[in-house]
């Protein structure tokens, strides 16, 4: 079932598009991940999801309501990039807020919050609170109700390595319930292992919208070997297997990714010529600059 | 103070009882054209003057207590006579004719404006006893408002108004 | 309706973590105690009893400082939270954006009803403690209090119309003062200009009374003034006060409270956070 | 010769005719039949209970002769027609060397009347005028017409119209006296050279109305809860206000004066009245200084363009509401008084700028005005404000009148269908 | 010097863009023109030239006004900047908090100077047109608009104090505009009773004065009151102008206007961003 | 030389230690990571070196200087974790004004915008940025002048990958020229290739403080393993590895890291049995885990 579609989806601020024609079609229990560079128009378009802007172009339904309606609104959760609460109340307060304009019984506020892990300190005022810590705030009242729709801003932007995976466990969990997620992230590697599609903006335009595996496929990027070599032997090594000496030691092979096997059958067979060997198939990261660069240009 | 817009209220007979407004005396004890001013939100209750000096005087002071309606003088023209200068003759205090300068005092003594309703009857009185014929608008502030050149005795002692200037 | 009370509660408790309950209590006491402190001193009173002496110069002095205490609470309301960031947030959950302004102005409402209550109840019980007889002044107390409220509460719509209008708190506050002064004494001073230079024409006659009952600060002060003989005596007014009607005064009162709620709302729904 | 008159039909009558000049008749006890009329130098006497009553025509009493004293007699049922003056008394202007003293006189239009007169002495009477019907139909307690050296001392009169009315008339002394619930206290017109001393008046209308009169000497005078004015001087020349008190309760203004000029008025307390002193214009050459002024909610009510000076040789008035200070204890206000500024200058000729009162606006004008004098309109100034009133004592039994007369005031204003009402707004 | 002039600048920046300046450009001028209209219009011919009169009513319009425009600026000066979050990092920056806090100064005093101007010079140019004697009275215009200035810098420094010293930018704003109203408005009228109260005992003869030059706005209001020589005639508070030597007054001004960015600079050191 | 030298720095909070007895010393051009959980003290230990916080015990010395020094702060650079501008100023005139607080001449604002890569958006204001580009404004007030010392928190925070290469580039080149570094992040992938020295706070304690590869070396963590195997070959690649069979293809070893190259060696035996091979060291995370872990027990 789809829960979000979005239809050539335009916004232009004073003498700027921000979004240009974006279509995209999250179902239920789909994590799609949103990547592109600083200013590419990723926050622009959660907010015209949540219709907190009004788009100029093209049409959103979320779960067939209007954003901004009532009905939208009742079924989605949002975290901002920037979350920001009043200083002057305390987590467990806020969370209630939030929990009671859910319509959901403020006691609940308790679990949720020692769900992220700030159990300890919910009743201290959010003006104490570490960046981290309010962070996880705002995951907190994220997770409130059942919401079908979740638009996720870069929500492990300053949560520490062990909270980024929980919480990645908890969106498995909602997504395996039926939640359709939509979020934003820098965070490449863990992007790379939590998500089901990646789409990918580029100065408003949407150039991928894929598997990931899809995507490194249609890419075809090389993957890189690294070796390293016994002392004294890397000339060696490279002049054998026709790669890069990077150092007295190391030397750098790249190979399309059908050859990689046969390669490794080439090393191996220096025996002891070879100290150390890394494969390094092509990243996330080489895969979203190749997706990203391309449109640039 | 000019004339309210508003509706005017129509005279009010002079009864017996009506007191002027300043000395707070008995009206028909004194001789002489009467006045009376109507104020705002005292219908029917006009302030009674003794002497149409006083309610012109009380018009021009800078001082309101609330504002005036409108101001009624009696016709001396249809007055029986200057003793009883008639409890229903009133006219409108800016169509009447006064003669000043006449050698009457008023109803107190001071000098007065005598009230008529046509031009004919204040220029009869002119020449009977002196004095010309101006309109309400001819009047000046100092006229009513100055210190009264009252009428004394060689003591300084006020005289009492003379009676009937004869007709 | 939860969704309003939620609001407001977390409202009030801002306020009051901001110290702006303690402030507007602190003000209004201290206004009203060296208001019947200066009353007592020996100017005329004619006959009437303490209470309603009282509740006259109150009625000036709410004049001042309940729209001054609203404009300044309600200035930060939604200027605020767009600037802090919250407001996006808050937006995406199911409550409707008059929903949001209605909770915001209960909590400041409660703000201003305490403000309020402390303030005359000082000044009520002073007068008590000088003259027994402040009995017949109650009912003119307890006239004040409410209207007061309505006063309030219209300029506190007046300033979350301001806040959503005006994109940064700062400009906001200047605005709000701006507006102050503007309702609470250059218009004044403007008919007053108006009335004089008029000389009691057209303008004196007929707008002027208009005019007074367009200014919601005006309104209230004449229904105050002109509901109680005894009131309107003490503050000098006299029979002056019932050129307006009551009733024209609450009614103008009560519509202002009303329009600038929905002001507010309105252009509360024209910010994009 | 002391003659004993008893109670019979035309006893008193037939007595003053039986009587011999010098006579003195003792009336006893009882009921005598009026009017009677005396002639010839006699003294009447009333023991206590003795009673003459009039047929309702004419005075129950006149005296036309010389040397004669009317005392002790209870009077009453005189006739009813003010053209003919109906009296208690009638003292008429062939009479001299008349007394008329501790009689009661009750119900008569008017109490006693000095018709043309000279130098009676009326003293220590109780009158009682009439209290029904209108004011203006009711006559006056005692009514002096050209009646030079009349004294009227020490008499106590309530109801009717005025206490004591001198018209057309000079070199009275008019002292001691009470009066109550009546129009005016008392009412000078065309009266000179006379004085008005110690008298009191309480729930009046009006105090003492002294119109188109001249050199009357007003001194130590109390009235007490008058309800229009306390004091009203119009056209009254070179008179000296010295040392009276005006008390209000509902009172409108203290003092109110129209048209008169070259007044001293000094020594004076006004307190707790709508104006403490209303002067129009026109007034002119006025000395107003060592009064007090307290409590009065206009203290001054002043319309002109005009500065007048309210201060005599570096000594000005004591005003309640001046929140001065003397920094130096002479007894001088630091800083100088103005009654009324701008606004209520606006306020008077504007009334519909009323509306505005208790605005911020209007407090904002005034305390600008406060603060640069030169932007105030003409008007009065104390350059020498007193900081200690002078006090005037009142007896204790007048002060209980003065409760109940306030309370009196009080209820009429409720009912509305007050007179004087009218002027009040 | 220069950090001054950059952060100065920076801020008066921020002023324009926020719309303060054009805020605070129409609230003086707005009153300055009622003013010059409504009290000449009753007043008619006056012994002193149309400027001087206006310069008297100006100086009564500066004391309730500059105080409040200085204010409204400065309560967002330092708790504004904390609650934003930028503070920190400018508090990085080799800048001493002394020039951070007198470069805001000098960018908020130019705004009120631009205010005052622009104010005072609408009412002197309406003076001119009415009465060409006004050129007798630009002495008084000068005088009142320097120390309208010195009075402004003191209620700044004590707006930048207050800022420090309350952790929001709310509570701030409540507390300004309580201060305003207790210096400006009650503070005068408890003296008053003071006085009257002790009858020309030790208050009235040596704390008095001592309390009157203890309030900038008095000090400013005795100053030009005694300059302009309408002292012998001043009513009220300003009748002690004759005890109080004008150079008292203005010291007592330059003393305050020094104190209050001290104050506000030691308050502005204890701040923890 | 020792630019910065910690000692013993205790901070409380109400009720609360949020630095306990924390020593460290960077030496000028050394890069230093801080990492730990969030609300473990980074932010405020940066502060406390800052001058912005007082300490309530130890000493801190910045290149002689005592923090918040006007001679600490001239040497100083620091980029705060929830960056914030004045949103009525243009990036342009925000980055003069912080030039001309350096003592440093204006014309180089435009260069410095140029180098994080928002040259285009400088002229409008603020408030339209999006979160990296005002991330970026950070950056460049960072980099303003010739720091000695440099105090980054969660630099890289709302940085798309790309800018965060770059960046890592620039401070690089810094660190060569002498600029001691020390920068707090979530982010381990990108520390561990950009840092001399790892630093791990937990609970306000320093609990780890070395390189990467020491403290790799004193937790002597597993190395995985990841094979694919020959469809249906999984349960005999299992077998003869001895490796733990994940599902029809996968097999999963893990080894201590002397015993790599054996265990290599074991699977290329295996030939076409298996069809792919990944080694996966132990990553940053699971040695942050483990000294993590280690206080909080
Ligand atoms: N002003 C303060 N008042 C009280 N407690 C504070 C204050 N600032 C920080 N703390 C507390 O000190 C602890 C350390 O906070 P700090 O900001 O240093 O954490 P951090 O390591 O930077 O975390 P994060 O990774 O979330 O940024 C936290 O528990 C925080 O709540
Ligand atoms: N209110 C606004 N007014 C004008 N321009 C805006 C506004 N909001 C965003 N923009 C511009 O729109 C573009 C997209 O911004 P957006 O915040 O969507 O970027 P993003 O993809 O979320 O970037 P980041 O990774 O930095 O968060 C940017 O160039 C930004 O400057
Ligand atoms: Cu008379
Ligand atoms: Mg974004
Ligand atoms: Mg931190």
């Amino acid at each position: 079932m789809t829960i979000l579609t979005i239809s050539q989806v335009t916004k232009r601020f004073a003498g700027l598009t921000a979004l240009d024609g974006v279509s995209l079609a999250i179902e239920a229990g789909e994590r799609v991940a949103l990547l592109g560079h600083n200013g590419a128009g990723k926050s622009t378009l959660m907010k015209t999801i949540l219709g907190l802007l009004a788009a100029d172009g093209g049409t959103i339904s979320v779960d067939g309501h209007v954003p901004g309606s009532q009905a939208a609104k009742a079924l989605t959760a949002y975290l901002p990039e920037n979350v920001a609460f009043h200083p002057a109340l305390t987590g467990r307060e806020q969370i209630e807020l939030y929990l009671r304009l859910k319509g959901e019984p403020v006691k609940k506020a308790a679990g949720l919050l020692e769900q992220v892990g700030i159990a300890d300190a919910m009743n201290r005022r959010i003006g104490t609170y570490s960046k981290g810590m309010r962070q996880r705030i705002g995951l907190a009242q994220a997770l409130i109700g059942h919401p079908k729709l979740m638009i996720l801003d870069e929500p492990t932007s300053g949560l520490d390595p062990v909270s980024r995976q929980e919480f990645y466990s908890i969106l498995d969990l909602l997504a395996h319930d039926g939640t359709a997620i939509l979020h934003s992230s820098h965070a490449l590697t863990e992007v790379e292992a939590r998500t089901d599609r990646i789409a990918i903006l580029s100065r408003g335009v949407l150039v991928a919208n894929d598997t990931l595996s899809a995507l490194r496929h249609s890419a075809g990027l090389p993957i890189h070997i690294r070796l390293v070599a016994q002392s004294g032997q890397a000339d060696e090594v490279a002049r054998q297997l026709g790669g890069t000496r990077i150092n007295g030691k190391r030397v750098d092979l790249a190979c399309a990714p059908e050859a990689k096997l046969g390669r490794l059958n080439d090393i191996t067979r220096l025996g002891s010529l070879v100290e150390d060997v890394d494969l390094i198939p092509p990243s996330l990261e080489d895969l979203y600059t190749h997706y990203s660069r391309r449109t640039v240009q | 103070q000019p004339e309210a817009s508003a509706p005017r209220p129509d005279p009010v007979a002079m009864t017996d009882n009506a007191l002027g407004f300043y000395c707070q005396m008995n009206l028909k004890e004194h001789p002489g054209p009467k006045a009376q001013v109507h104020l705002e939100g005292l219908t029917g209750m006009p302030l009674f003057f003794a002497q149409v000096r006083d309610a012109i005087a009380y018009q021009r002071m800078p001082e309101q207590e609330s504002p005036i309606v409108a101001v009624y003088v009696s016709d001396m023209g249809k007055a029986k006579s200057w003793e009883e200068p008639g409890a229903d003759n009133w006219i409108r205090a800016d169509d009447a004719f006064y003669v000043a300068g006449a050698d009457v005092g008023g109803g107190m003594g001071a000098p007065e404006f005598v009230p008529f309703g046509t031009e004919a009857d204040a220029e009869t009185f002119a020449k009977q006893h002196g004095g010309h014929v101006v309109r309400l608008g001819g009047i000046a502030d100092e006229d009513v408002l100055a210190p009264v050149d009252f009428k004394t005795d060689a003591d300084g002692n006020f005289l009492p108004p003379e009676t009937t200037p004869s007709k | 309706m939860s969704r309003i009370l939620a609001t407001a509660q977390a409202e009030f408790r801002i306020a009051l973590r901001n110290r702006w309950v303690a402030i507007a209590i602190v003000m209004m006491v201290l206004f009203a105690a060296v208001l019947s402190a200066a009353g007592s001193a020996p100017t005329g009173e004619l006959g009437a009893d303490k209470l309603t002496v009282t509740v006259a110069s109150l009625t000036s002095l709410a004049v001042y400082l309940v729209p001054l205490i609203a404009l300044l609470m309600s200035f930060d309301a939604i200027a605020g939270e767009v600037e802090r960031g919250t407001l996006a947030l808050v937006l995406t959950y199911p409550v409707r954006r008059w929903e949001l302004v209605l909770g915001k102005f209960l909590s400041h409402l409660m703000v201003l009803a305490l403000a309020v209550v402390a303030g005359y109840g000082v000044a009520a019980l002073s007068a008590f403690a000088f003259d027994p007889r402040s009995i017949d002044g109650l009912d003119a107390l307890v006239r004040l209090t409410w209207t007061s409220l309505l006063l309030g509460a219209a300029f506190l719509g007046i300033g979350y119309a301001i806040s959503a209008l005006s994109k940064r708190p700062g400009t906001a506050a200047g605005l709000v003062v701006a507006l102050w002064l503007i309702l609470i004494v250059l218009y004044d001073l403007a008919l007053l200009a108006g009335v004089v230079a008029d000389n009691g024409g057209y303008f004196s006659k007929t707008l002027f009374p208009l005019a007074l009952l367009a200014n919601p600060a005006d309104a209230f002060r004449l229904f105050n003034l002109a509901s109680s003989g005894a009131v309107a005596a003490a503050a000098g007014i006299g029979g002056a006060a019932s050129t307006i009607p009551p009733v024209q005064a609450l009614g103008s009162l009560v519509l202002w409270s009303a329009a600038a709620l929905l002001l507010a709302v309105g252009a509360f729904r024209r910010v994009q956070p | 010769e002391t003659r004993q008159v008893s109670p019979g039909p035309q006893a008193l009558a037939n007595a003053i005719a039986g009587a011999a000049p010098g006579d003195e008749l003792v009336l006893e006890r009882g009921l005598y039949e009026g009017p009677v009329e005396i002639l010839k130098p006699l003294i009447v006497t009333g023991l206590d209970g003795a009673i003459l009553r009039g047929n309702g025509t004419g005075s129950v009493i006149g005296i036309s002769g010389e040397n004669i004293t009317v005392r002790g007699l209870a009077i009453e049922g005189s006739g009813s027609n003010s053209t003919d003056i109906d009296s208690g008394i009638f003292v008429r202007e062939t009479a001299r060397n008349v007394t008329v003293e501790d009689n009661f006189l009750s119900g008569n239009l008017h109490g006693i009347t000095l018709h043309g007169a000279q130098d009676v002495k009326v003293l220590r009477n109780r009158i009682e005028g009439r209290n029904t019907g209108h004011v203006n139909d009711r006559g006056n307690g005692i009514y002096v017409w050209n009646a030079p050296g009349a004294l009227v001392e020490g008499n106590e009169i309530r109801w009717g119209r005025d206490g004591i009315f001198a018209n057309v008339s000079k070199k009275d002394v008019f002292r001691g006296n009470l009066m109550r619930d009546l129009r005016f206290a008392v009412h000078y017109m065309y009266t000179n050279d006379s004085v008005i001393e110690g008298n009191v008046s309480i729930g009046n209308t009006l105090g003492y109305a002294l119109m188109f009169s001249n050199k009357i000497i007003v001194k130590d005078n109390m009235s007490l809860a008058d309800r229009q004015h306390g004091l009203m001087l119009n056209y009254a020349n070179n008179a000296e206000v010295i040392g009276n008190l005006v008390r209000g309760g509902t009172t409108a203004k203290c003092t109110f004066i129209y048209n008169a000029h070259k007044n001293r008025i000094t020594g004076n307390r006004f307190e707790g009245c709508g104006i403490g002193i209303h002067f129009t214009a026109g007034s002119e050459r006025n000395a107003i200084s060592g009064n007090a002024f307290i409590a009065n909610q206009n203290q001054v009510k002043y319309v002109g363009s005009r500065q007048i000076e309210w201060s005599d040789q570096g000594r000005g008035n004591f005003w309640s509401d001046h929140a001065a200070f003397d920094l130096n204890g002479d007894g001088i206000a630091d800083s100088p008084y103005r009654p009324n500024d701008l606004m209520d200058h606006i306020l008077w000729s504007q009334p519909a700028a009323k509306l505005l009162l208790g605005s911020p606006a209007v407090q904002l004008v005034r305390w600008s005005q406060d603060s640069f004098p030169a932007t105030l309109p003409g008007g009065v100034t104390d350059s020498f404000p007193l900081t200690e009133p002078i006090s005037i004592s009142v007896p204790a039994r007048f002060i209980a009148l003065e409760a109940d007369a306030i309370a009196e005031a009080r209820e009429r204003s409720m009912t509305d269908d007050d007179p004087d009402n009218l002027a009040s707004h």
